[in-house]
């Protein structure tokens, strides 16, 4: 079997490059992409810990990622949507009328 | 099968009484969404939800304390009880001052009302959450439910700019937290905080370190800590000012709930670490929250900032991560709701009229037009800065002899020079207040709700300052049944 | 040296403090024509309390005298623990009487009247709370509380620059106060983990023993709040800038009360607290407090602008204070305490005086002043009297303090004493160039001036009621001061109990 | 070698690459293509770990359900004409997220995880399969985050419902 | 004598009355009748206590209430009569009584006549306090009194930048010698234990010598600023820019006289200390020929006065310094008189003439004014030393006991005797005499003073005559507090180092008795000498003045360098203006930019905009792009992982 820990890595290997998915794309479609990403790239640690502790509330709790994974999504696309409809862009350097 | 038996015969029948307030709220969620679907009658919409709401801060006190049912997901214990008594009574407060602006501003959705029902239901699941699961449930439904809040504006593209922000940000976090949550999980092999207590009694290893780090990150960026605020300013300029209230008060108190419920439920015997984290935190939060604030103009965004940097001064508490850090923590979120909820209702009192736009020079000569609401903003801002005789000094009070008893003279140096630079921008309002003559001599609008109930969360916020036995007590108490709970257990 | 605690019968004086705060409640209820009887009345009414309370005072032994304490937040230890001892109770007087005089000053306030008066009674309530309080939890409640309305004070009835010097005050002040704050917490934990007392009284703190850099960083902790509230040399900048900027009653409280509260910190905090600190640091503190008197009596005569001049005077004296108290002998600290009253008349009747200036050639700087004194004869001879109060003659209230402290300083440093008692000369010098510059030669005024002049009116009623009560004062003190001298006189060897013994 | 092994290396493998794909694809309809590959990656890994039951979920909910809703909302919005990464931030962000990820393997290699103490051995798993498993836990120990968690996805559905409605931005 | 306490407070009755009432009820005559009658109470009483005192020759010491406790020690304000406070306070109480007369004369119709009454009254008040005192923080009390008195009565008319420049000029300039002085007291009190001066006497055996001389110096520092010694005496002449009458009084006979009084009142102190007599020695001396000089070339009638009075000042600390304590106080009491004479013969002089004050544009007014001419005649030949006058049996005894004592003292004051009669028959002949240089104005209205002027003018006139030849009673009534031997206070070990500090005036021989002394200085070398010395300063301003057989102004030319320096008051006050006025103000106003306003405040309001600058720097951290927040968030959390996991 491979070790749990190549699981982890590849997992933080995951994460961090949804991060950084996050901070390098321009197109905000993208930076929702990411955050997808990001969440997925936990539930192999989830799954990772379930075997090797033999229990399955890692699973549970994946599927409770899956969820909100898929209710950021959903939130994301729709304000997607309105941004674009008023601004008729999704490049994210114009995204940024809030700062200072 | 036998397995199947024997998890489930060992898990007892769920109490389904003890959650009678979130029950009563969801209840009250639906049958909005329901009605609302009939009739667009906003008084009506509101009416429902405040009964709704105070039937269930009535069904609090019905409730046996200290039960854990659920399977061992859901506590309500004294501290529980009292921090949903506190958001539905914050939330009360908000709902009643709600109508008057989404009217005059136009942007109705019966959506606001059951939405702010919901995130109070996760932020009432989030506080008693004896196990990671109920919490990272209870938080993200609060959290998804404050996204749609924050970008629900009418035509008004930075609330969608805001609401994305937060969105984009708050994903990340939600990420890091469940990736804290697996690490744990890894680590101890249960969700459950008394269980994750007992395996890591005295075996804080890297493991450990890693995910209460992260999860430390998480927390932070909810509690919008530095250096995870990026989205506060943004998202609480952008969002409605009433939700910016609910944000800024109501779901902060809780996420301070859950911190500390987290922190001692879970972590109780790895405190050097998530104290000397906290600590970290706070200072730096405290540092960019005030110096910021000072640059703002617009008093929208510089409460943001204040509240950053109130953060920075609540969660240093922690930092002393003893029981009277807990409890001055406790006692300071407490009134901090008060006061910001208090400040953000004003702006938004008046951000319904004509030429008010929230910035620091439509404040000149407010005194003059408005003498007794003034007096309240005044009582406000003092509160924030810390002066006594108001229940924020009392709140900076607790924290410094956290830090103080705990030898964390650092950080009790930073909040002092961190607080005199608050001075700035807090004296700043009362002084457009109070030392400018008007610009013009046009009165605002404002209605008896909303004079009242900034009347009766500034008089609060004067009257815990003067009298605050009753809250230290109840901060006493509970730091105490929490503190008992999981030594007991 | 214990002290004995005579419980009041009647808590009068926390009736003194709520006075105060109901009249301002009823002042905010009700329209702007009675705010200032109703304010007079209120002060008259605490004043005659506290002249009440002096006269009956015991100063027999160290008492501490209407004693009241109650439980505040039992949590901390923290309880309302109101008395007076002599030293309280002179403050407590002085307060008074500089609010009495501050509000019948008071008449020709044309802006927010209502605003005003309630800003004074909140501010008196403070006043005398932060002399009363033995809870030090209270005291600095009461320390900060005072913050708002004097802010407020500056900021809205002040002059051009009014912000910048209320800001000023208020953030130099509140820098000072919460390192004071942080020095009284630590005490509090520290005699919490060594005597197990969850407590914040004052008498429970006494008995702390600390251990020698730990009372020394209590020390510096505690002494740069009060430092800044003195104010001490460097930290006196805010002074001037509000004190030019404040209204007239403003100036008057702010030098006649506010200032004090510095020097009642040291006497009252530092040396029984920290005996061996005060030793310890007496060189330092001997060094600012000449340092102020010296260098700041220079930069009084540097002035053109005659509120700033009385400012920096101001900070003059209370070196003479800062000098007395540490000088940790009895004579030290009875001078201290008896320039901390004087002044308090001295520098009001001064502030009153350059109001009336004000208000009658609307001008503060010096050029567009002089010659007044032949118009106005009454003010002239009250406000020589004044001057000559301020500047320390034999027979004024001015003398008697700064003959003792510097007696008591003369004792432990010759140097300290001969270079604290040059401001006998260059205390005269910019006190007699005030004067000049603003009531005499009137041969350089211009034909037009002279007729504007003719029509100056002297004291009103109002004025003179407010003015004499200060002067007067002056005399009783510097012609009696035994009377004061007995009064305090065990209060001081409290003070200085675990200094020298006894 | 395992076949096991096998597996995870190549689907590891597929996973980072469609990673890097997400990250670094110009043209967004890549970059979601990229996404469900690591996706399904993912969930191959999943069923590599004996998870059967969450790596279909994962298919089904993402892959499937997700992925559309991107694509839709990729068509709504007309094609995006800039650079795909910003240089600057990918260079600035490389170094520190570098550092992350040796910070996570760090704690993920050296971390004394827990082993083997729960009651879902490999056998009883294998004798009442996972699927059954994981549903028990479900509707049994976690019944209650499940209801709230449809709570989140009633108040997903009208929040995206309200966000995309035409009237947020017409009146 | 319980009664003595009258004589303070009479005058301080008459100026509260004057003071509360004098603008609304009393107004002109009355203030001044007031005060005449306040100042004239204490003045019988004084002479009586002054008899009771002549003939038991005993002291009394009466403490009338405890002013302040200073540990074991009470303050008490107190009397102490002995006979050298009864002469004292008899000098001061009677000259005010005359002068108090002339002024009612002098300050008609001023506006401020009742302030003027009511100055004076405390003025009197204070200086009997200074001089019944028995302790000396009473003294200093009546110290600063007089100060503050004389120095609202030098800015009487304060309308005169001149005048109100002059009042603080002496005030300030006192302040110096009260400085010193203050400190004294204190050294005394920490040394002594206590202030009363017959307790500090008997304690001098106690204490070192080096301690007795500190606080001797610092004390007759400020005899130095009150008497207007050199180097602190450039107030008096500018002080004369007050009323005629205040010179008078205040700056000729009495206040400036204090601190003769209180170096004699503390006699033992000082003959215990040789460092402190030489002192004395050295500044009497000095001032004495110093303001000779400067008084030479003045032109302004009241201050050649005034140059005499410091010059005779300086004569009587010489006096002291020699150990002739007695000739000192003598010199003092003739000194009051004649000189009162003077300033009020001048201020005559001055109604006449319109307040015009340079002596060089009078001339010819004595036929005019024959009173004043006269009475101010006898009291320049007394100031000259000529007899039968007072000043004779006065002032040459001083001299003659230099000689026998210091020949470098005799020097000068043989010398300033000279220049003495030279500079008063100076401003004799150019007032009374001489060529008519009268503004012709100013000449038709001159004419004789009223009779409450020349009444005061006659008795003082008569008194100069008369009093030379009370000379030894005087002598004899001052030994019960000058003597050791017959100082009953003082103990026998005070005694004796008192008896050996005064052992340089042991062998000097003067005849008490008037006519002996009289005699003695007609037939002797040095007699002949000095009476010599006067007439030819008297001939010399005769030739010059009136004769005009030399011309002054070529004389000035011829001398030079030394006519400036003596016309410019040996730059004494440029000096003191450059360092100490001008200097000083610049260095203030300098260190208020620089210390107060750049540094102090740049610190303060410097972090004011650090804070606000750090502000705006953070303030670029919240860029409004989400990629900024997030990397910020990956860098942040990145680094606080490291920070645990690396560092720990």
């Amino acid at each position: 079997m491979v070790p749990y820990e190549y699981y982890l890595v590849l997992s933080g290997l995951l994460m961090v490059l949804g991060f950084i998915g996050i901070i390098v794309r321009k197109n905000i479609i993208a930076l929702l992409i990411s955050t997808e990403l990001m969440l997925n790239s936990v539930n192999i640690a989830f799954v990772a810990f379930d075997m090797k502790l033999h229990d399955v509330a890692g699973q549970v709790f994946v599927f409770f990622i899956l969820t909100i994974a898929a209710a950021e999504a959903a939130i994301g696309l729709g304000l997607i949507m309105a941004i674009y409809r008023m601004k008729k862009d999704v490049d994210v350097t114009k995204i940024a009328e809030l700062k200072g | 099968m036998s397995i199947i038996q024997q998890i489930v015969s060992g898990l007892g029948t769920p109490n389904f009484f003890v959650l009678m307030p979130e029950i009563v709220v969801t209840v009250t969620a639906l049958l909005i969404l329901v009605v609302e679907l009939f009739t667009k009658n906003k008084t009506l919409l509101s009416t429902l939800a405040i009964s709704g709401l105070g039937l269930a801060t009535v069904s609090i006190f019905f409730i046996q304390q200290g039960d854990v049912t659920l399977f061992g997901l859901y506590i309500v214990d004294t501290f529980s009880l009292w921090f949903k008594f506190m958001i539905l009574i914050t939330s009360i407060l908000i709902f009643a001052v709600f109508n008057p602006y989404i009217e005059s501003k136009k942007t109705f959705y019966g959506e606001h009302y059951y939405l702010m029902l919901f995130a109070i239901v996760g932020m009432m699941i989030m506080v008693s959450s004896p196990n990671l699961v109920t919490f990272y449930i209870g938080l993200e439904l609060m959290s998804i439910s404050i996204y749609i809040l924050v970008g629900l504006w009418k035509k008004d593209y930075k609330s969608k700019e805001g609401a994305f922000k937060y969105l984009i940000i708050g994903g990340a976090g939600t990420a890091i937290i469940s990736y804290a949550i697996a690490l744990i999980y890894g680590k101890t092999g249960s969700f459950d905080f008394l269980r994750i207590a007992s395996e890591i009694q005295d075996k804080a290893d890297i493991g450990v370190l890693g995910g209460l780090l992260l999860l430390i990150v998480g927390l932070a960026l909810k509690a919008s800590a530095v250096p995870f605020h990026f989205w506060t300013p943004d998202a609480y300029e952008s969002a409605p000012t009433p939700i910016t209230a609910f944000m800024g008060g109501v779901a902060k108190l809780a996420t301070y709930a859950v911190i500390v419920r987290v922190l001692i439920g879970a972590f109780p015997f790895s405190e050097e670490i998530w104290a000397y984290g906290w600590a970290i935190l706070a200072a730096a939060s405290m540092i960019i929250g005030n110096f910021v604030a000072l640059r703002q103009k617009d008093v929208k965004r510089m409460l943001a900032y204040s509240s950053i940097a109130h953060t920075g001064y609540i969660v240093g508490a922690l930092a002393s991560g003893n029981a009277i850090g807990f409890q001055a923590l406790i006692f300071y979120s407490l009134v901090y709701v008060f006061m910001a909820i208090g400040g953000f209702i004003f702006l938004s009192a008046f951000e319904k009229n004509e030429g008010w736009t929230n910035h620091i020079d439509d404040f000149k000569g407010l005194a003059k037009k408005h003498p007794v609401m003034a007096l309240y903003m005044l009582i406000l801002m003092f509160s924030m800065l810390g002066i006594p005789p108001t229940a924020g000094f009392m709140g900076k009070f607790g924290v410094f002899i956290a830090l103080i008893s705990a030898d964390v003279w650092w950080l009790a140096v930073v909040l002092v020079i961190t607080s005199i630079v608050s001075a700035g921008y807090y004296l700043k309002i009362v002084a457009n207040m109070y030392m400018h003559e008007p610009v013009n001599d046009r009165k605002f609008n404002l209605t008896p709700m909303e004079k009242s109930v900034i009347a009766f969360l500034s008089i609060l916020t004067l009257l815990l300052g003067i009298y605050p036995a009753i809250f230290w007590d109840i901060s006493n108490l509970l730091t105490q049944s929490l503190v008992m709970v999981s030594i007991a257990r | 040296m214990t002290p004995e605690f005579v419980p009041a019968g009647f808590p009068i004086l926390s009736v003194s403090i709520i006075i105060p705060v109901i009249a301002a409640a009823v002042v905010f209820a009700l329209n702007e024509k009675m705010a200032k009887p109703i304010s007079i009345i209120t002060s008259a009414i605490v004043l005659a309390i506290s002249s009440y309370l002096l006269l009956v005072y015991d100063p027999s032994g160290y008492k501490i005298q209407f004693y009241e304490k109650y439980q505040w937040i039992p949590q901390f230890g923290i309880s309302y623990e109101v008395g007076v001892d002599a030293l309280s109770l002179t403050m407590v007087w002085l307060t008074a009487l500089a609010f009495f005089v501050s509000f019948v000053w008071s008449t020709n306030i044309e802006k927010r009247i209502k605003e005003y008066f309630v800003s004074f009674l909140i501010l008196e309530a403070a006043c005398i709370g932060v002399f009363v309080a033995w809870d030090l939890v209270a005291f600095y409640v009461f320390w900060e509380v005072m913050l708002i309305p004097m802010f407020l004070i500056i900021g809205i009835w002040g002059y051009a620059e009014r912000l910048y010097a209320a800001t000023k005050f208020f953030i130099y002040t509140f820098f000072g106060s919460l390192f004071l704050l942080i020095g009284v917490i630590g005490m509090y934990i520290y005699n919490f983990y060594s005597n197990g007392v969850l407590s914040t009284s004052y008498f429970d703190l006494i008995n702390v023993k600390l251990p020698h850099n730990l009372e020394l960083i209590f020390f510096l902790l505690l002494a740069l709040g009060f430092a800044v509230k003195v104010p001490m040399w460097p930290f006196h900048t805010w002074l001037p800038a509000a004190h030019v900027q404040a209204p007239t009653a403003g100036s008057v409280i702010l030098a006649a009360v506010l200032l004090k509260m510095g020097t009642y910190g040291f006497v009252r905090f530092n040396l029984p607290w920290f005996p061996e600190a005060s030793k310890y640091f007496m060189p330092v503190m001997f060094t600012l407090g000449v340092i102020a008197i010296i260098y700041t009596a220079m930069m009084a005569i540097a002035q053109t602008h005659i509120k700033r001049l009385i400012a920096y005077s101001s900070v003059s004296h209370m070196g003479f204070v800062t000098i007395g108290t540490f000088a940790l002998n009895q004579e030290g600290v009875n001078g201290a305490i008896i320039t901390m009253i004087s002044h308090g008349l001295t520098s009001g009747a001064l502030f009153l005086a350059a109001g009336f200036i004000y208000e009658r050639l609307h001008s503060y700087e010096m050029k567009d002043l002089g010659g007044m004194a032949k118009f106005v004869p009454v003010f002239a001879t009250l406000f020589m009297i004044s001057a000559m109060a301020s500047a320390g003659l034999p027979g004024l209230s001015g003398f008697v303090g700064e003959f003792l402290a510097l007696l008591g300083t003369f004792k432990v440093s010759i140097l300290t004493a001969t270079l604290a008692g040059l401001s006998l000369i260059v205390g005269a010098a910019y006190t007699l160039w005030l004067y000049k510059r603003t009531m005499f030669e009137e041969e350089l005024l211009s034909e037009e001036k002279i007729k504007e002049y003719e029509h100056l009116k002297d004291l009103n009623k109002a004025e003179l009621w407010s003015f004499l009560p200060l002067v007067v004062f002056m005399f009783v003190i510097g012609i009696y001061p035994n009377w004061w001298i007995n009064l305090i006189n065990s209060t001081s060897q409290f003070v200085l109990h675990k200094i020298v013994g006894g | 070698m395992d076949l096991g092994v096998v597996a995870f290396w190549i689907l590891s493998a597929i996973a980072v690459v469609s990673a890097f794909g997400v990250v670094f694809f110009k043209n967004i309809i890549y970059a979601v293509l990229s996404l469900i590959s690591a996706l399904i990656a993912i969930s191959g890994l999943f069923f590599n770990l004996g998870a059967e039951l969450v790596g279909a979920l994962q298919i089904l909910i993402y892959a499937v359900a997700i992925v559309v809703f991107y694509v839709l909302v990729i068509s709504t919005v007309p094609e995006y004409k800039g650079e795909a990464v910003d240089p600057k931030y990918a260079l600035l962000s490389a170094p520190f997220g570098f550092m992350l990820f040796m910070e996570l393997a760090f704690v993920s290699v050296y971390g004394l995880w827990k082993s083997g103490t729960g009651i879902f051995t490999p056998q009883v798993v294998q004798e009442i399969s996972n699927a059954k498993a994981v549903a028990t836990m479900l509707f049994t120990k976690y019944l209650f985050p499940f209801e709230v968690a449809s709570l989140i996805l009633l108040v997903a559905m009208i929040g995206a419902i309200v966000l995309g409605k035409k009237d947020i931005v017409e009146d | 004598m319980e009664y003595l306490w009258i004589i303070p407070f009479s005058p301080l009755v008459a100026f509260v009355i004057i003071g509360l009432f004098g603008y609304k009820f009393l107004r002109e005559p009355l203030a001044g009748i007031v005060a005449v009658i306040g100042v004239a109470i204490s003045a019988i009483t004084s002479v009586i206590g002054f008899m009771d005192v002549a003939k038991t020759g005993n002291y009394y010491n009466l403490k009338l209430f405890n002013w302040m406790t200073v540990g074991d020690y009470n303050i008490a304000v107190s009397i102490l009569w002995d006979p050298l406070s009864a002469l004292m306070t008899c000098v001061v109480t009677c000259v005010s009584t005359f002068i108090f007369i002339f002024a009612t004369g002098y300050m008609k119709g001023d506006e401020s006549y009742p302030r003027f009454f009511a100055y004076l009254s405390l003025f009197v008040f204070m200086m009997l306090m200074l001089t019944l005192s028995d302790n000396l923080v009473q003294l200093f009390f009546g110290w600063e009194g007089v100060g503050l008195a004389s120095y609202l009565l030098i800015g009487f008319w304060h309308y005169k930048k001149s005048a109100a420049n002059a009042a603080m000029e002496a005030f300030v300039v006192n302040r110096v010698g009260d400085w010193l002085f203050l400190l004294g007291i204190l050294l005394a009190f920490v040394t002594f234990g206590t202030l009363d001066y017959l307790e500090i006497f008997n304690k001098i055996p106690e204490v070192s010598v080096g301690i007795i001389t500190a606080i001797a110096l610092l004390l007759f520092g400020g005899a130095v600023g009150k008497s207007a010694q050199i180097p602190l005496h450039i107030w008096l002449p500018n002080a004369m820019e007050g009323p005629t009458p205040v010179s008078a009084l205040i700056h000729a006979a009495t206040m400036v006289a204090a601190g003769v009084y209180m170096v004699a009142r503390v006699m033992p102190v000082f003959a215990a200390s040789e460092v402190a007599l030489d002192t004395v020695l050295f500044v009497g001396t000095m001032s004495a020929f110093i303001a000779a000089t400067m008084g030479l070339v003045q032109n302004d009638i009241k201050r050649i006065i005034a140059y005499s009075t410091l010059s005779q000042l300086g004569y009587m600390f010489a006096a002291e310094g020699l150990g002739l304590f007695s000739e000192g106080m003598f010199h003092l009491t003739s000194h009051a008189v004649f000189k009162a004479l003077l300033f009020l013969g001048s201020g005559s002089v001055l109604i006449a003439l319109h307040h015009l004050l340079d002596v060089q544009k009078m001339g010819q007014i004595g036929r005019a004014m024959p009173i004043t001419m006269g009475t101010f005649l006898i009291g320049s030949l007394a100031l000259a030393g000529i007899p039968p006058f007072v000043g004779f049996f006065s002032k040459d005894p001083i001299i003659e006991g230099a000689f026998e004592i210091n020949t470098f003292v005799f020097m000068f004051l043989w010398a300033g005797a000279f220049l003495t009669a030279f500079y008063i028959f100076r401003l004799f002949f150019l007032t009374f005499f001489s060529t008519d240089r009268l503004d012709p104005h100013i000449r038709e209205h001159v004419h004789e003073s009223p009779p409450n002027m020349t009444i005061p003018l006659i008795v003082l006139a008569t008194a100069t005559v008369v009093l030379g030849f009370f000379r030894e009673f005087f002598i004899n009534f001052l030994k019960p507090s000058l003597d050791p031997h017959s100082m009953k206070f003082l103990s026998e070990e005070t005694k004796s180092i008192v008896w050996e500090g005064l052992a340089r005036s042991h062998h000097v021989e003067i005849d008490a008795d008037a006519f002996h002394f009289l005699g003695h200085s007609l037939t002797s070398f040095l007699g002949i000498v000095l009476l010599g010395t006067a007439l030819a300063g008297i001939f010399t301003a005769y030739v010059i003045y009136q004769l005009r057989k030399v011309d002054p102004v070529k004389v000035g030319e011829m001398f030079q360098p030394i006519y400036k320096l003596f016309y410019n008051r040996w730059y004494f006050d440029h000096i003191y203006y450059a360092i100490f006025v001008y200097g000083y103000y610049k260095f203030s106003k300098l260190l208020w930019f620089v210390g107060d306003k750049m540094i102090i405040d740049g610190v303060v309001d410097g972090s004011a905009k650090a804070s606000i600058f750090s502000g705006d720097i953070f303030r670029k951290t919240q860029l409004g792009r989400i990629s900024g927040y997030v990397l910020q968030m990956l860098i942040g959390t990145a680094i606080f992982l490291a920070l645990f996991l690396i560092i720990r």
